[in-house]
């Protein structure tokens, strides 16, 4: 524990911080997908893994000092753009048949 | 030409008895060498091939006449002319290699396999196609007239089949090399088992000739593998190249190269041994011999008795060298030989189908050579094989005769007093002659010389429980090749109601004969039809030449010569062994045996003339009587061939087809079923297993998803210690 | 004239074929392979390679050159040889075809273009991914056809055909691409190059890598071959085929094992095959005798063929294992002849069975009383079959055997680790050959003739039409040919071979030396 | 380096924190509770990190953990609240911390971007279709919220599996990653790559051209390259254009220097110019195929089964009720 030093921790930082945290928010984004069950909350969380995955890339791209990073995370945002549009549709299109937001209520596509 | 032929032969025997050098050191024999301008000798390969090939032609454009049997006996007569011109040709010092084409060729860094398709032509060859092409040329014109009531397509395949054999057993005679010989050893196996096969729709005849080329290729498998041996080993398989390597000084060479090669050369004799025993029908393989009788007679004669079961004895003969690579190889020979000549000769006396008795008579006279071998008189041997090729042709073509006149009726309880009969002499004399010389009838005959040489040789070589087995066997020969003469030609004078008789048992019938008679009127049908000219000219020729050949056979004649310049000569020499001047009456075996054999062979005689010529009921009550008593059982055993199909049946033949069956279902169930489909279905099953994660709830989809990446990361932190893991086991 | 052509002319005819009309596609199949076949064979008489070990016929096509991947061709006097056995052995099957084939007939002929196609890419190929995109892709024809024209239990017999062969073959993809791969990490650049591949694979492979690569390859060609215990999908297989289905799977299909074996697996990982030959030999032996006995309790004609397939090519991979010349070249002869004798023999029970449609000797005997022509080229192949010396087969099993026999440890030259007994036993199947085999025409062809009625529809006449005959007929004299002329084939693989076999000899332990070694440490 | 175990013991009561928090209504006293050992367990963590990695020194100082906390303890939020308007807001709390960070990145031009898309267009999708959705609820009474919102589903399940995976990822950031090369702290070659890459933007060289005082009328050599000379140490550049008849070297340095070779969002978009062409031109296939499947899901009316139509249109029901065996077949 001779390491625990607070100033060093808003002094200097490296990779391992920022992947650290893209690690926390993503594995808190994977919890609330598996637990939450309104489907807007779920596909929240799908973003905010995401946004996990934006701050790798970024971080990544600092570390390298490589800029395609930065280039995979205008992707990432393209993806979620596109997911979103797409994801919400679906959610007003299941809402209009059967009002409700539950994702286990749409479980019939199981395997009989 | 048949004249000349004899004339120049008894010159060379002449000649032969005053220049050849018998010191039984003396084992040095000359080595063929390649020779240009002899290439017309591929003739007397090429002749049959063309009659095979024109046979073929015939059958398929439907020929209906005898021109196949014309067309075969003038390419046979031709080869046996080529033949013929190449020994009064051929310098007896110096054998040739006549090359022809390149067969197999191959050859990598030192090493290499090469089997030039080329004839070694020495005295044993010629030995050997002179009588085989003569035989068969006179065969086939016997089989003209025999098969005549096949004309068509049959009779196409059968002078084919005749063809066939006889290029065959060119190759096996003439060439230069033991794969040279292989192929023809195949080949005449096969010829036989098409010719055995001739009434395919016979069931009896197909397995015959199923039974022949399978134990046939028992023998095979050993001499293969002896070819294999002999490769690894010297290197070469050409005839000129192993007789120099080995002959360096006879004997003592061979044993080198039996110390310096280890056991596995010292197997060779054995493996060839086996190759021949099959072909030559010895023990334990000679079961096929008396079902190869199925095949029409003619085949029986030139095949199946007089030629290509003497491949054996030739095969050895020519291999003699070969024999000495292990001590025990030639005692194992004439062991054989002598248990099979006595076995054979035991079921031989008890049979009632003529044909049988004389396949039986083959087998047991084959013992004979074997033996000539095994005491290391290859002059013996070869002089049995060529006398007996002459006289046994004669039996069989005269049962054949008999069995093609009276419908196909063969036993010997039915036929008789043929003496008697209108248009039989020349069947029933030449039948009597070549008997005699069967039964080794003194002087006259020519198995008595030949018999005698190997006799003698056993006693002579230090083997007196061999020669007294061989003269216990010539005893019984005697008896049941007069059983059959008396039986079958002599007796009371039938009238027209007995011959009737005795054509209408048809069970051994070739049943064509009557289709092929159907036309004629009724009365053919119940009386015999004597035998017409070109038979009794064959049997006659034969005959003439079975008489003939006496003049060879005797020791420092003809046929001792012929054998002495060929890879035999180490047997040769040995049999004249140098007596003290004072030596007594018994001390020489060549001496004495020729009074003792006589004996054997007239009491024999006799007794079969008591029992089936005088006293014919006498035969029947010892039979009762011998049944009656404790014996019983080896009477009954003889008759039944002792058994030994039966025996091999349960032994061998069961045994496999069960393990066939049960192999097939283990396939089928085992392997396929269980194990291929089981691992086959595993997919399904772990799909099964799996499918409640399918459960659509889209949660737990996400938790599998990250189960599957937790899985995978455990993957690659353990995998690194996995791959050490198998890295170190490997 | 390029090789490209072999492969691009089944090919597009196969397209032609498939949207010609109906009644055109017989002719056009005819007349695709029969040219294919004279390509073939121009190529062959051109080609410069028979009497060294180069690879002749080089073609560069480009394909993703960035990963290593094209479609380059080449050959050596090996290869040609097969791709003139595939192209010799198609227009038989086209033509034998014609009237047994009568329904979607222009699928039926399509698929078997393209199957030739791939065949060929697979004898040709110089690039390891497109050997293996044409070797699996050859399932895929033979696939459709054992499903679309087989038998009536044809839809199993396919998938696991499939399946089967597949699995082996993955596991071969993944020996394969670990060695490009390893290439790719020594040189630094990927490469599929196959004379590259096995020159890098040889050397540079640890023990431990040559022997896991040697299984994995194996897997795919052992399967293929068929090896004994692998071989349950070919009896299937076989009795489903249609008959020209069967050809082409016994004639070259099979063959793609043993030239697996032959290309792949001995020069690549010498190692690796050192450490197996025992066991190889030893299933390979035991192939032999355990197919011959089954075949001899079976009643259905084709199914025995089908597993006497299994025993003789038990000698093709003992003749391979053997490690020395004479095996491998014995071994590449038997692919060339076990594809004549026993194409030949499926082509004449599919005569059969299109007059009698049946395939069960309770039902069938005696035909040379109402077929003689059939019957002696029946009895001619089961005579090659038999390896009788003079036909062809006896020269390829002879030199299996003297292979298998030589391979002792102690011989000077050629060390091989199999021995006399492999031949003893091995050899016992030339006696079961013949049991079975001659229980085969003893059943078929002589005995009392039964038949059931023969199908009017065929349009058949009783015995062989001409153009049955036809197609007997040049088989038939190419198996004389190869039993009495085969020095001048064997001369052309001799390079070849040694070629392959060059790691050898100082990989085997040698007795001798071991010997040597014994004495030195003894007397110091 | 820390023991693997002091991770993996953080790693668990990091786990443990949200497991409390996911509780259905937990009290405020487990909340806090919860949220003191939640940022206990993160901020040890953090605090286990070496401060250099390879030798490389990463910006954002002081301003790392606030942002961090900010977005962590909003995440946690948005999960465990169980109000879906709230888990947006909380989002959008998410975004801007990160945003931050990623400035601090030196990524402004994105730390901008991810504000404006996820921030200003995702989450107001995401809001208009929870209203859309949440009309008829009252969001405000706690026991009126629908039971998907107030339950979590499986909170063990998750809890496990997600932090499975985190402590596997904290295992490979302390001890895996030793394969990572850092970038090269070397400027210069950077700078000289920059510099290279306005070289080969003749019109982007123009406008700085322009900038120097003087240089207004300058104008390229036509039918010739570009010709521009970085300085070794690659801070100023000569460029060679003509003014009026005469080939003038014109040098950037300063200012106009650090514009051409430092501006974030230029390189951004010459590096996806350059190395991503391919990839950028499928996110935009990807973008319209997302457009046409908006449009035609909007589209798409609820297809009804025979017998909701009859109902909808007032005739009774058929099949069901009149024949059993129908039914019996049928569910057979």
């Amino acid at each position: 524990m001779a390491e625990l030093v607070v100033p060093e921790v808003f002094g200097q930082l490296a990779l391992g911080h920022y992947l650290v945290l893209s690690a926390f928010l993503f594995a808190i984004g994977l919890a609330g997908f598996v637990t939450r069950r309104n489907m807007i909350v779920m596909f929240l969380c799908t973003e905010l893994m995401f946004q996990a995955a934006v701050i790798a890339l970024a971080a990544f791209g600092r570390f390298h000092l490589d800029l395609s990073g930065q280039v995979m995370v205008i992707f990432v945002l393209t993806i979620a753009a596109a997911e979103a549009a797409l994801a919400l549709g679906l959610v007003v299109l299941l809402f209009k048949r059967q009002p409700t937001l539950d994702a286990e209520a749409w479980s019939e596509m199981r395997d009989a | 030409m048949i004249g000349s032929q004899l004339l120049s032969l008894l010159v060379a025997a002449g000649d032969a008895a005053h220049s050849a050098d018998h010191g039984h050191h003396s084992v040095h024999f000359p080595v063929g060498v390649p020779t240009e301008g002899l290439g017309y000798a591929g003739l007397v390969l090429a002749l049959p091939l063309i009659a095979m090939i024109l046979n073929g032609v015939y059958a398929i454009s439907g020929v209906r006449s005898k021109l196949p049997a014309w067309t075969t006996v003038a390419c046979l007569g031709g080869a046996f002319a080529v033949v013929l011109n190449l020994y009064l040709k051929a310098d007896i010092e110096h054998p040739v290699v006549v090359p022809l084409f390149e067969w197999i060729n191959l050859s990598w860094g030192t090493g290499s396999i090469s089997a030039p398709f080329g004839l070694y032509l020495d005295s044993l060859t010629l030995l050997w196609m002179l009588f085989v092409t003569g035989l068969g040329t006179m065969i086939a014109l016997y089989a003209s007239e025999y098969m005549e009531s096949d004309v068509g397509p049959a009779y196409c395949r059968f002078f084919g089949g005749v063809s066939i054999f006889l290029l065959a057993m060119g190759c096996l005679v003439m060439g230069d090399n033991l794969l040279t010989l292989y192929l023809g050893w195949e080949g005449v196996g096969f010829a036989s088992y098409m010719l055995i096969g001739y009434h395919f729709t016979k069931p009896s005849a197909v397995a015959a000739a199923k039974k022949a080329f399978i134990v046939n290729r028992i023998g095979d498998l050993g001499l293969a593998l002896g070819i294999y041996l002999t490769w690894m080993h010297f290197g070469t398989l050409e005839y000129a190249k192993l007789f120099e390597m080995l002959q360096v000084d006879g004997a003592v060479a061979a044993a080198q190269q039996a110390m310096s090669g280890g056991w596995e050369v010292s197997i060779i004799p054995f493996l060839l041994m086996a190759g021949a025993f099959g072909k030559s029908a010895q023990l334990p393989f000679y079961v096929w011999l008396p079902d190869a009788m199925e095949g029409p007679t003619p085949v029986s004669a030139l095949i199946h008795a007089a030629t290509m079961v003497t491949a054996g004895v030739y095969l050895l003969v020519r291999t003699f060298p070969m024999l000495e690579l292990h001590p025990a190889a030639a005692p194992t020979v004439a062991w054989v030989g002598g248990a099979t000549a006595l076995l054979a000769a035991t079921i031989g006396m008890a049979q009632y189908d003529i044909k049988r008795v004389m396949a039986y008579s083959t087998v047991s006279q084959l013992g004979y050579m074997f033996m000539g071998v095994g005491v290391l008189s290859t002059f013996g041997a070869a002089a049995h094989v060529f006398t007996h090729a002459f006289f046994k042709a004669v039996l069989f073509l005269t049962c054949g005769a008999i069995m093609h006149g009276f419908a196909g009726q063969l036993d010997l309880r039915v036929l008789r007093g043929l003496r008697h009969v209108k248009g039989w002499r020349i069947v029933v004399w030449t039948m009597f002659y070549a008997s005699l010389c069967l039964a080794g009838f003194p002087i006259i005959s020519s198995g008595y010389w030949s018999k005698d040489v190997i006799l003698a040789e056993a006693f002579a070589n230090g083997r007196p429980l061999l020669g007294g087995l061989g003269l216990l066997t010539a005893g019984m020969t005697a008896y049941y090749t007069f059983r059959v003469w008396f039986r079958v030609c002599c007796g009371p004078k039938p009238d027209d109601h007995d011959l009737a008789k005795m054509m209408g048992d048809d069970h051994h019938g070739e049943d064509h004969h009557d289709e092929g008679h159907s036309e004629d009127d009724q009365h053919h049908h119940h009386m015999p039809h004597a035998p017409k000219w070109a038979v009794n000219l064959v049997l006659s020729v034969i005959s003439v030449a079975a008489v003939g050949s006496i003049f060879l056979v005797p020791e420092h004649g003809w046929l001792e010569h012929m054998v002495a310049k060929s890879s035999g000569a180490a047997g040769v020499g040995a049999n004249h062994h140098e007596l003290p001047a004072d030596a007594g009456f018994w001390a020489d075996p060549h001496g004495w045996m020729k009074y003792v054999a006589s004996t054997v062979g007239l009491i024999g005689i006799a007794i079969a003339a008591w029992l089936h010529l005088l006293n014919r009921s006498a035969a029947d009550r010892l039979r009762a009587t011998l049944l009656a008593s404790p014996l019983k059982v080896v009477v009954r055993a003889m008759e039944n061939k002792w058994y030994v199909d039966e025996l091999y049946n349960a032994l061998i033949r069961m045994p496999l087809k069960i393990k066939g069956h049960a192999l097939h279902m283990i396939d089928r169930y085992l392997l396929d079923i269980l194990v291929v489909d089981g691992l086959g279905r595993l997919p399904k099953m772990i799909g099964r297993t799996l499918s409640p994660l399918q459960n659509g709830v889209l949660q737990s989809y996400a938790a599998s998803m990250a189960g599957g990446v937790i899985l995978i990361a455990l993957l690659i932190l353990v995998l690194p210690m996995l791959l050490d893991l198998i890295g170190g086991v490997a | 004239m390029s090789p490209l052509l072999l492969i691009l002319l089944p090919l597009l005819s196969a397209l032609a074929v498939a949207f010609a009309p109906r009644s055109a596609a017989f002719r056009i199949a005819t007349v695709s392979t029969l040219a294919t076949l004279a390509i073939s064979l121009a190529i062959a008489w051109n080609f410069g390679h028979w009497y060294d070990d180069g690879f002749g016929l080089l073609k560069e096509i480009s394909w993703l050159p960035s990963i290593g991947a094209s479609f380059d061709m080449h050959a050596d006097a090996p290869a040609m040889w097969l791709v003139l056995l595939s192209t010799v052995l198609m227009p038989i099957c086209v033509i034998g075809s014609k009237t047994a084939v009568r329904e979607r007939v222009r699928e039926y002929y399509a698929w078997l273009l393209i199957l030739e196609a791939a065949m060929l890419g697979v004898f040709l190929a110089k690039n390891l991914l497109f050997f293996y995109v044409a070797f699996e892709f050859t399932l895929v024809p033979m696939y459709f056809l054992i499903a679309g024209w087989g038998g009536s239990n044809r839809a199993a017999a396919a998938i696991k055909f499939f399946l089967y062969t597949f699995t082996g073959s993955m596991l071969t993809l993944a020996g394969l691409v670990y060695v490009a791969w390893r290439f790719a990490e020594t040189s630094g650049g990927w490469s599929f190059d196959i004379p590259a591949l096995t020159a890098f694979a040889s050397t540079d492979l640890s023990a431990a890598e040559q022997f896991w690569v040697m299984l994995a390859m194996l897997a795919g060609f052992a399967v293929k071959v068929p090896l004994f215990p692998l071989h349950t999908w070919l009896p299937l297989a076989h009795t489903e085929a249609p008959t020209a289905g069967s050809v082409v799977l016994a004639g070259v299909l099979l063959k793609l094992g043993t030239y697996g074996l032959f290309r792949f697996v001995l020069p690549m990982t010498p190692v690796g095959v050192v450490e197996a030959v025992p066991v190889i030999g030893t299933l390979a032996t035991i192939g032999v005798i355990y197919g011959a006995l089954i075949c001899w309790v079976q009643e259905d004609v084709k199914k025995l063929v089908a597993y006497s397939s299994v025993s003789h090519l038990g000698f093709c991979v003992l003749g391979l294992f053997s490690l020395n010349p004479s095996g491998l070249q014995g071994s590449l002869l038997y692919m060339i002849n076990h594809g004549l004798s026993t194409g030949a023999l499926f082509l004449l029970i599919g005569m059969i069975y299109e007059r009698y449609h049946t395939r069960d000797m309770n039902r069938l005997g005696g035909l040379v009383a109402t077929m003689p022509i059939w019957s002696a080229f029946m009895v001619f192949f089961v005579l090659s079959s038999l390896a009788v010396p003079g036909l062809n087969g006896f020269v390829s099993e002879f030199l299996c055997l003297v292979g298998a026999f030589s391979a002792t440890p102690d011989n000077a030259q050629w060390p091989g680790l199999l021995g006399p007994w492999y031949a003893v036993f091995a050899g016992t199947g030339m006696i079961l050959a013949a049991m079975y085999l001659l229980y085969l025409t003893g059943r078929l062809v002589w005995g009392p003739h039964r038949a059931p009625p023969a199908d009017k529809n065929s349009g058949l006449p009783t015995d062989l039409s001409t153009r049955e005959i036809g197609l007997l007929l040049p088989l038939a004299l190419m198996c004389v040919w190869l039993g009495i002329q085969p020095s001048g084939l064997m001369r052309t693989l001799e390079p070849s071979v040694e070629r392959t076999l060059v790691a050898y000899p100082d990989l085997v332990p040698s007795q001798v030396e071991s010997v040597a070694v014994l004495e030195e440490v003894t007397g110091g | 380096m820390p023991p693997a175990s002091v991770i993996h013991a953080f790693t668990v009561l990091a786990a443990g924190a949200l497991l409390l928090l996911l509780r259905p209504s937990p009290t405020i006293r487990l909340r806090l509770l919860g949220a003191v050992v939640g940022i206990g367990a993160f901020t040890g963590i953090i605090a286990q990190l070496p401060a250099f990695y390879d030798g490389q020194v990463m910006p954002g100082g002081t301003f790392f953990l606030p942002f961090a906390l900010i977005s962590v303890i909003s995440a946690v939020q948005m999960i465990t609240t169980s109000r879906p308007v709230y888990a947006a807001l909380h989002f959008v709390l998410v975004v801007l911390a990160s945003s931050g960070l990623l400035v601090t990145l030196g990524a402004e031009f994105l730390g901008f971007a991810v504000v404006i898309v996820y921030a200003g267009a995702i989450l107001i999708t995401y809001m208009f279709v929870l209203m859309l959705a949440q009309q008829a609820q009252s969001p405000d009474l706690e026991d009126e919220r629908p039971n998907y919102d107030r339950f979590a589903r499986e909170p063990l399940g998750g809890a496990v599996v997600a932090f499975l995976l985190l402590a596997f990822m904290n295992h490979l950031i302390f001890t895996g990653t030793g394969g990572l090369t850092p970038g090269d702290v070397d400027p210069i070659p950077a700078r000289l790559a920059a510099w290279q890459r306005v070289g080969a933007m003749p019109g982007r060289a123009m406008e700085l051209v322009e900038e120097v005082p003087g240089c207004r009328e300058a104008w390229l050599p036509e039918g010739e390259e570009l010709l521009l000379v970085p300085d070794p140490d690659g801070l100023a550049a000569t460029v060679t254009v003509m003014i009026g008849e005469v080939s003038t070297p014109v040098r950037l340095e300063g200012e106009l220097a650090r514009q051409a070779i430092e501006d974030n969002i230029r390189s951004v978009g010459v590096a996806l110019i350059e190395a991503f062409p391919v990839s950028l031109e499928l996110a935009g296939v990807i973008l319209t195929m997302a457009m046409f499947g908006a449009v035609i899901l909007a589209r798409r009316q609820i297809e009804l089964t025979e017998d909701e139509k009859r109902e909808a249109s007032g005739l009774p029901r058929i099949g069901h009720h009149d024949d059993p065996k129908t039914e019996g077949v049928d569910h057979g």
